[in-house]
């Protein structure tokens, strides 16, 4: 296996180098750009191949020895799963760096871009990697360039402030799941050494080797932590506020692809490995997901400007994914997946308009708007289509995996348990997206003009991504057995 | 070749310098610096000669102790002190600015000494298993801080670190001594490896066992800067040179670890006394993870918050301390392991951060947190290797500071899991977490502090070797960060 | 077999090719459009010699389930399906006229497209997730065409609205389909149907299904309380309104309800509430239509009134009568005032469309007047689309009206709120033709009304002959049995007639000669203030409770649990740092004290042992 | 004869005296002595335990003690050395001795 280098490899390694070559002074966009499109060609071939030879298994590993006890190993591979998320974080990678500025802020922008390729390399290099060390240690590397990227690049009055809480608190998320994660290695590395590769921990078939209670309270820390990263209630207040304030670009790889990693942790890690352990927290988990759902949704209608509107309405639709893995059968984890794909593309796509209507008008609250539609068609249609995503309707991604995720939960339901109260109330949400979401759209777009009359169309070459972000919406939405068929059935090694 | 001849040749080099310090003029004075930065370096390439074997631990005249730590310690102790040398070079337009624009009257020759001497302590203290060892090895090193700290003479600030620290640390020398003195009465010898033997007695005096078990941690604790001790940093460090604050923060630190590791082990071993040590221990981890992490917060001072971002380094190191004393077993590394790895990232960590802090400092004349402000536009390679040096010491995985956390909160998680010490774990989280902030503060003034915006632009001069060191430190933060098991390996 | 198939995607084929290619060239699209319109029709004529379920695409299928996009074709199937392509075809070649000169004409017949895709997707599907999925897709389509001219406030308000009402229902839909789903792991209605053979369910929870499903029906086919969408839905452009909120789509819920009679049948507690809301709706819907001036909000009450009476009648399938369940028959009478409403209330709206067209864009009944004389053809047909909806024998909505009744001739109070609507409708109808078409314009734009082009006048004649003979067999046998349709009793259709030549006859007395309204009934005129009561209702409860959920999230969860745990941080670091307070004895001090607390900590231990 | 509790007691009080007057004593000269006195204080101590280190109240073998005592006060001597540079040193550049004045550093 080691010795020969796999395109995993390439894919994670090319943004660092891309990364270090423009820190070391090549031309920012240029090199991002191109590193864009190396990765873009690749995912789409690892999709392709693991789509070719089936989910189920892991391919293209590659394992290099760095620490003998407790093991450590640099290793990657890809199964259904992670082939799923690296299509999604090569795509909205591709489009940050597509719609992102010749010149962002004052200075030459090498900072600019070399956050953004750390960013997307953490997040390919946590969605592959085999150790969970280095499943983690990835994901921690976007956390500076985040920081940075907002401080300096962000907008809002609140920019600062809002750098400060999303750093810390992911920061605080982090360290609970480290400890989670160490308690978790100790407890389930097999006698003879400690290891942090998870196919190693993986419990065998039978007997689990830890008590339900031993699971339960490793289980805890997990939750939270990895909630905390995927903002579940009530540690939900990081996120708006952090994509508001966030460039465009950020905020498109953030929500659309860096929270995944909390829930990919979830059903990586957590689950798999600690079966028992969630169920001793399932009626919690239940709780907070309709806090997700119901709450922010309650937030989210609230909320007067489009930036703040869309972060929330991101942190509400993580209440939906949490309900798929709530369901434990492969039809809610198959559904959590695609929903974990589908809404990485729908939110970069709205992030991705709301940076391009913030780059032309003076302000994005909706009682200052009004009547867009007229003069800027193309960012209406676009927009109706990214808003029609983001609340379901059939034919994107979206409505396949929010009605995956419900049947599952019903899956021979006899009677009514908590899972099927919650998700009848869940069902709510669906019309509660649909009220903030229309109503933004009716605010901005529609209705009559309200100054802002001079404000162009999206220009040419920023359309592609838009486009290209659509049409997956939709040959996703409209063939979600692609996707679906990638899901390995982790229930079933349970 | 005999091991003590490492001592005996940094005690050479340290004569001979100052010897080329009496016969140089003028000009050559900071020829005196490469000559102890060759000469240090030479004596790290004698360490080969010297390698013991595993396990191995050759005795001189039962007071000199030679293996894998004490070789380990020293070479940490040749490396900071090597790395400081480097540091005061660039440091001396400073340095003459408070004591004399005359080289001849301005001592910077003595200045590149006293390092050198001092480091021949830290080596002897890292060999001493005896208390009497310790206690002139301690001293000796001590002394040595007492004349750096205090030695830019026309600077207020340098003499009230100077005085506090001079009367701070004799009072705690008093402390051991007293400590020593009660250690020898309970158990009537000075030896470590006898102490275990006749501390497990039938007939011990358990009170008075503890009583100067408590002072001894009084002395050790004070060179550590764990609270309650910890009072004397944030000003010494603030007052002292900025080479001097590096060279205290890691040097006497890791000497300071190694004497703590090697006192507290036999105290721990005793079954009765076993649980009012470990009290004792807890109680000093949470307070001082607290304190360091909390008071670093509201600092402006950079160097007041590496201050306080030491004692919560200090913090983070005692956690390992529980699990020593054989009655937890630990996968992975061990506590000594642990706290070796972690003090070798310590050293590369914050020597990085406090060379680009002494560049800063000649070229903008500050010492706050404003100074740094535009760093990451003026300066980009060195607001990346601050960056860097920063992160690491805050934890970020794939640096070396992450790994020495995770050794240690691995270490502490076991221990919690067997012996249910879960505080510690919760108060180190909680430290860490805090930790994020205050070192973040420092990330967030160079790259988007907009103080440095208008007004004129210092220039930065970075000297070669600096350079050189800078590029160096920063390659081993990452690494030791992606290969712990290099590191690993050099140690057990 | 394809044949189905085709008709299903071709209007998506020429939605999607408007909306890519020729969305510049509207007069090209609008071709596109039409012609699909019509081959889609001529291919349901050869369609409706088939019968079955026609082969499958596996949609989604993940874990053992499996939602499939597989069409059904039944008796049923076949009525929705020639209405939906006749009506469509017709109201297709009328906007040619009605929509000429509009500036968004690409896009709206790329939305009537896009509607009738999603209409045969409904009729034709075989399951419940596919009719739940174009389900949805109708209501964008709606939600398109409604808010046409977006420019406007109020269209942009009323597509919004009819959107989220929309939605609301569809809630309670997807709830029911979930229930039945995990009660009997089917979803498709052949399977519903042999696992409600096979064995018994809990009838708690299958009333509960029946009652959310309904809820589905009650969104789109606007019963109370959801109905306030539907007027509103009238901002959109008038042909639109004959297909979508007069024809087709707003008969949805009662063609599902139709489709799963079986169930209804099986669950009386939820036919029960179905009855009695739809009887409610009739004559609401019926009260409010007659103090209206709008011409097409009076439709469109009237349409919701029909809609009342279709689901009540479905309603009656779940009714026990002498030890019985009707059963089918009660829900074919159902979609037999479905089959022939659609195409006199579609005439209707077309008609008005006409009418609004010559009066440039007029639409307060009060403002025209005289029109019989002007433009004869509209208003002959339309008198005989209000002749049919009034139930005048031997017109169309006679018989179907009369089957309705016959539903309902076991349940008297039902009967009795029947008849009282039935009066209402011919009353109101009358009343509007008799304001608008006789007596003397009374305005400027009416008097100069004129007859409205061939390509407008060709689908109102041709959808005056479907109002006229669809009451026949030979226009309804094919699709249902006559035999299973329930016949009335005694008296009951001369009651009728009489009830509505009364009606007409009282319209025409009182309204005869008048400018303006002699009677006021202002809770009428003004549709008991419910819209007035739901906007409160959202302004209290989601409004309220959004700002509520923001204040908490900002003031507890933001503010003391996140930011007051960081002050109370700083906080602490600043107590402290007050601890170092640079004075050297102090510090002395302090390190004393802390060598007393550390001997204490550990005498304390050794003594406590 | 004195008893080893006696000499304790002694020692004991010689070094929190010590310790007291570093605490209260104002001139940075008069600290520094305090500092000495309790250093003293160990060196009794030490010889104290040394003297009975043997049981039945007889000297304890070889006089590690003693050697250990010989280099406290060889150290002493070497810090009084290096402290009364640095005080001096103080004094030119401030020109006082009081702790008081030291207080260009907090927080």
């Amino acid at each position: 296996m080691s010795g020969q280098v796999t395109i995993i490899e390439f894919i994670i390694t090319i943004p660092l180098v891309i990364a270090l070559a423009i820190g070391c002074g090549g031309s920012g966009r240029g090199l991002a750009l191109f590193a864009a499109w190396a990765n873009l060609l690749l995912g789409a071939i690892v999709f392709a191949v693991v789509l070719a030879r089936g989910g189920g298994d892991m391919h293209f590993q590659s394992s290099h020895i760095l620490l003998d006890s407790p093991e450590l190993t640099l290793g990657f591979a890809a199964d259904g799963m992670s082939a799923i998320l690296v299509l999604l974080t090569v795509i909205v990678t591709f489009c940050a760096v597509r719609i992102s500025p010749q010149q962002p802020g004052k200075g030459s922008g090498r900072l600019y871009y070399v956050s953004l390729m750390l960013i997307a390399a953490g997040a390919l290099g946590a969605f592959c990697a085999t150790d969970l060390f280095f499943l983690y240690a990835f994901h921690e590397l976007a956390l500076i360039p985040t920081f940075l990227m907002i401080g300096i690049y962000g907008h809002g009055r609140e920019k600062v402030a809002t750098a400060w809480k999303i750093t810390i608190y992911l920061g605080v998320g982090s360290l609970i799941l480290l400890g989670g994660l160490i308690a978790l290695y100790v407890q389930l590395s097999p006698t003879g050494g400690l290891t942090f590769d998870i196919s190693k921990l993986a419990p065998g078939p039978g007997d689990h080797p830890l008590s339900a209670e031993t699971q339960k309270w490793i289980f805890l820390p997990l939750l939270i932590g990895f909630g905390i990263l995927v903002s579940l209630f009530p540690f939900h207040s990081w996120a708006a506020p952090a994509y508001a304030c966030a460039p465009a670009p950020v905020a498109m790889l953030h929500a659309g692809v860096l929270k995944k990693f909390g829930l990919y942790g979830i059903l990586r890690v957590a689950m798999p490995l600690l079966p028992e352990g969630f169920d001793a927290w399932k009626e919690l988990l239940l709780i907070l997901l309709l806090g997700n759902i119901i709450y922010v949704g309650f937030v989210t209608i609230s909320q007067r400007y489009l930036d703040r509107m869309l972060g929330h309405s991101s942190v509400m639709h993580m209440g939906y994914i949490f309900l798929g893995i709530a369901c434990c059968n492969s039809i809610g984890w198959g559904g959590a997946v695609l929903m974990m794909f589908a809404h990485g593309i729908s939110i970069a796509l709205l992030f991705s308009l709301c940076g391009s209507l913030r780059a032309r008008l003076d302000t994005l609250e909706f009682t200052r708007l009004g009547g867009l539609g007229a003069n800027m068609p193309f960012l209406a249609v676009t927009f109706g289509f990214a808003a029609f995503a983001s609340i379901g309707l059939p034919g994107f991604a979206n409505f396949a995996s929010e009605i995956t995720i419900f049947f599952a939960a019903f899956r021979e339901a006899g009677e009514l348990g908590s899972l099927q109260v919650v998700t009848i109330v869940a069902l709510w949400g669906v019309v509660i997206s649909a009220v903030y979401m229309l109503r933004a759209y009716r605010r901005i777009f529609q209705g009559e003009c309200i100054g802002n009359l001079g404000a162009a169309d999206l220009e040419r070459e920023a359309r592609l991504p838009v486009v290209l972000m659509i049409v997956i919406l939709l040959i996703t939405g409209l063939f979600p057995n692609i996707i679906l068929k990638l899901v390995p059935d982790l229930v079933g090694t349970l | 070749m005999l091991p003590y001849y490492l001592e005996i040749y940094v005690v050479i080099l340290g004569v001979l310098m100052l010897c080329l310090e009496l016969f140089s003029g003028r000009r050559s004075r900071s020829k005196i610096a490469l000559v102890g930065v060759a000469g240090l370096g030479l004596v790290i390439g004698l360490m080969i000669f010297a390698v013991p074997a595993p396990g191995e631990d050759t005795q001189y005249w039962g007071i000199y102790h030679y293996d894998q730590w004490a070789a380990f310690y020293k070479g940490l102790a040749l490396l900071a002190t090597l790395l400081v040398l480097v540091m005061a070079r660039e440091f001396a337009p400073v340095f003459k600015h408070y004591t004399s624009r005359d080289e001849e009257a301005s001592g910077i020759g003595e200045f590149y000494c006293l390092p050198v001497f001092v480091c021949a302590g830290l080596m002897w203290m890292s060999s001493a298993k005896d208390l009497v060892t310790i206690f002139v090895s301690l001293e000796l090193v001590t002394m040595g801080f007492y004349v750096l700290v205090a030695f830019m003479r026309r600077n207020v600030g340098s003499l009230e670190a100077g005085v506090k620290y001079l009367i701070l640390g004799a009072l705690s020398t008093g402390f051991l001594v007293y400590g020593i003195a009660w250690t020898y009465g309970v158990s009537g010898t000075f030896s470590l490896d006898q102490l275990s033997v006749s501390l497990s007695g039938d007939d011990l005096p358990e009170s008075a066992a503890v009583f100067a078990f408590a002072l001894l941690m009084v002395g050790i604790g004070f060179k550590i800067a764990v609270v309650p001790f910890q009072i004397w940093v944030p000003d010494v460090y603030q007052g002292a040179a900025m080479p001097v604050t590096a060279f205290l923060s890691v040097a006497s630190k890791a000497a300071g670890f190694i004497v703590l590791l090697r006192v507290v082990e036999p105290f721990l071993s005793v079954a009765s006394l076993r649980d009012p040590v470990l009290y004792l221990i807890v109680f000093v981890v949470c307070a001082t993870l607290i304190y360091g992490n909390l008071a670093a917060i509201a600092q402006k001072n950079i160097k007041r918050l590496l201050a306080y971002s030491s004692i919560a380094h200090a913090g983070f190191l005692l956690m390992a301390l529980p699990a020593m004393g054989g009655s937890v077993t630990v996968s992975g590394p061990g506590p000594h392991a642990s706290i070796a790895f972690y003090l070798a990232g310590y050293l590369v960590m914050t020597l990085l951060c406090f060379l680009v802090l002494t560049i800063v400092r000649v070229a903008t004349e500050g010492e706050d947190l404003v100074a740094l402000e535009g760093l990451g536009k003026r300066a980009p390679l060195l607001a990346f290797a601050m960056l860097v040096g920063v992160a690491s010491l805050a934890g970020i995985p794939l640096t070396v500071g992450f790994f020495g956390k995770f050794f240690l909160f691995n270490i502490a998680i076991q221990n919690a899991m067997q012996g249910g010490l879960w505080i510690v774990v919760f108060v180190a989280v909680l430290g860490a977490a805090t930790g994020f902030y205050y070192y973040f503060k420092i990330i967030k003034a160079m790259y988007w502090g907009t103080a440095a915006d208008e007004g004129e632009v210092a220039e930065f001069k970075v000297g070669r070797l600096a350079m050189v060191s800078i590029l160096v430190l920063l390659i081993a933060v990452f690494f030791f960060g992606i290969f712990p098991g290099t590191l690993l390996g050099l140690i057990q | 077999m394809t044949t189905a198939f085709i008709i299903l995607l071709l209007p998506l084929l020429a939605a999607t090719t408007i909306l890519l290619v020729t969305r510049t060239r509207p007069d090209v699209s609008a071709y596109v459009s039409v012609i699909s319109a019509a081959v889609c029709f001529l291919l349901t004529i050869v369609l409706l010699g088939d019968n079955g379920s026609v082969g499958s695409f596996a949609w989604l299928n993940v874990g053992g389930l499996e939602l499939k996009i597989a069409l059904e074709i039944t008796g049923l199937t076949k009525g929705m399906i020639l209405v939906v392509t006749l009506v469509g075809l017709l109201v297709h070649i009328f906007s040619l006229g009605y929509m000429k000169d509009d500036a968004g004409k690409a896009r709206y017949f790329a939305g009537l497209s896009l509607f009738m895709f999603s209409m045969t997707g409904i009729v034709l599907a075989d399951n419940f997730a596919m009719m739940f999925i174009f389900w949805e897709l109708v209501g964008v389509s709606s939600y398109l065409l409604i808010g046409h001219w977006f420019r406007k406030n109020s269209a942009a308000e009323a597509s919004k609205k009819a959107f989220l009402v929309n939605r609301i229902g569809d809630f309670g839909f997807m709830a029911g389909i979930l229930l039945l789903w995990g009660a009997t792991g089917e979803i498709s209605f052949s399977g519903l149907g042999q696992a409600l053979d096979r064995e018994t369910f809990d009838s708690t929870l299958l009333n509960w299904a029946m009652v959310c499903i309904f809820c589905g029906a009650v969104g789109k086919s606007a019963q109370v309380p959801l109905h306030v969408w539907l007027p509103d839905a009238m901002e959109g452009p008038t042909p639109v309104s004959a297909l979508i909120h007069a024809a087709t789509m707003v008969a949805a819920g009662v063609f599902m309800l139709a489709k799963v009679t079986f169930l209804i049948a099986a669950a009386p507690v939820a036919a029960s509430v179905i009855q009695h809301v739809g009887a409610l709706t009739a004559l609401v819907a019926a009260l409010m239509a007659t103090q209206q001036s709008d011409i097409k909000k009076i439709l469109a009450y009237s349409t919701l009134s029909q809609l009342g009476y279709m689901v009540m009648a479905v309603g009656f399938s779940g009714f026990v009568y002498s030890g019985e369940v009707i059963g089918v028959s009660a829900s074919n009478a159902g979609f037999f005032h479905l089959y022939t409403h659609a195409f006199f209330k579609a005439l209707l709206f077309l008609g008005a469309g006409a009418v609004i067209y010559a009066c440039h864009h007029e639409q307060d009944i009060w403002k025209m007047g005289g029109l019989l004389r002007l433009m004869p053809v509209t208003a002959i047909t339309f008198l005989i689309g209000t002749a049919a909806l009034a139930g005048l024998p031997p017109l169309s909505g006679f018989w179907s009206k009369d089957a309705v009744m016959a539903a309902a001739q076991n349940n008297t109070l039902l009967l009795v709120v029947g008849a009282i609507t039935a009066f209402l409708t011919a009353f109101y109808m009358s009343r509007l033709c008799t304001i608008v078409f006789f007596g003397k314009s009374r305005s400027v734009a009416a008097r100069e009304a004129s007859e409205v082009p061939l390509v407008m006048r060709v689908p109102l004649i041709i959808l005056t002959l479907g109002a006229v003979l669809a009451g026949f067999k030979f226009a309804y046998g094919w699709f249902i049995n006559p035999a299973e349709l329930p016949h009335p009793e005694g008296a009951l259709p001369l009651v009728l007639s009489v009830i509505g030549v009364a009606g007409i006859v009282a319209g025409y007395v009182i309204y005869s000669g008048r400018d303006k309204d002699p009677i006021r009934v202002k809770a009428f005129a003004r549709k008991f203030y419910i819209d007035e009561a739901y906007h409160l209702l959202v302004r209290v409860f989601q409004d309220g409770l959004a700002y509520v959920a923001k204040v908490v999230d900002q003031l507890l969860i933001d503010g003391l649990i996140v930011r007051g745990s960081a002050r109370f941080t700083s906080g602490m670091g600043s107590l402290l740092r007050g601890l170092q307070g640079g004075n050297l004895q102090s510090h002395a001090f302090l390190f004393g004290l802390g060598v007393i607390i550390i001997i204490y900590l550990i005498t304390i231990t050794i003594t406590s042992r | 004869m004195p008893t080893l509790n006696e000499y304790l007691m002694v020692s004991g009080l010689l070094f929190a005296i010590g310790f007291a007057g570093v605490l209260m004593r104002r001139n940075i000269i008069i600290i520094f002595m305090c500092l000495e006195m309790m250093l003293s204080a160990a060196n009794l101590t030490l010889v104290a335990f040394w003297r009975f280190g043997g049981g039945n109240g007889m000297p304890a073998d070889g006089y590690e003690a003693q050697v250990l005592v010989f280099f406290v006060i060889a150290v002493a001597a070497a810090e009084v050395a290096v402290g009364l540079a640095i005080i001096v040193a103080l004094f030119r550049a401030r020109c006082t001795v009081h702790v008081e004045d030291l207080n260009s550093m907090k927080g």
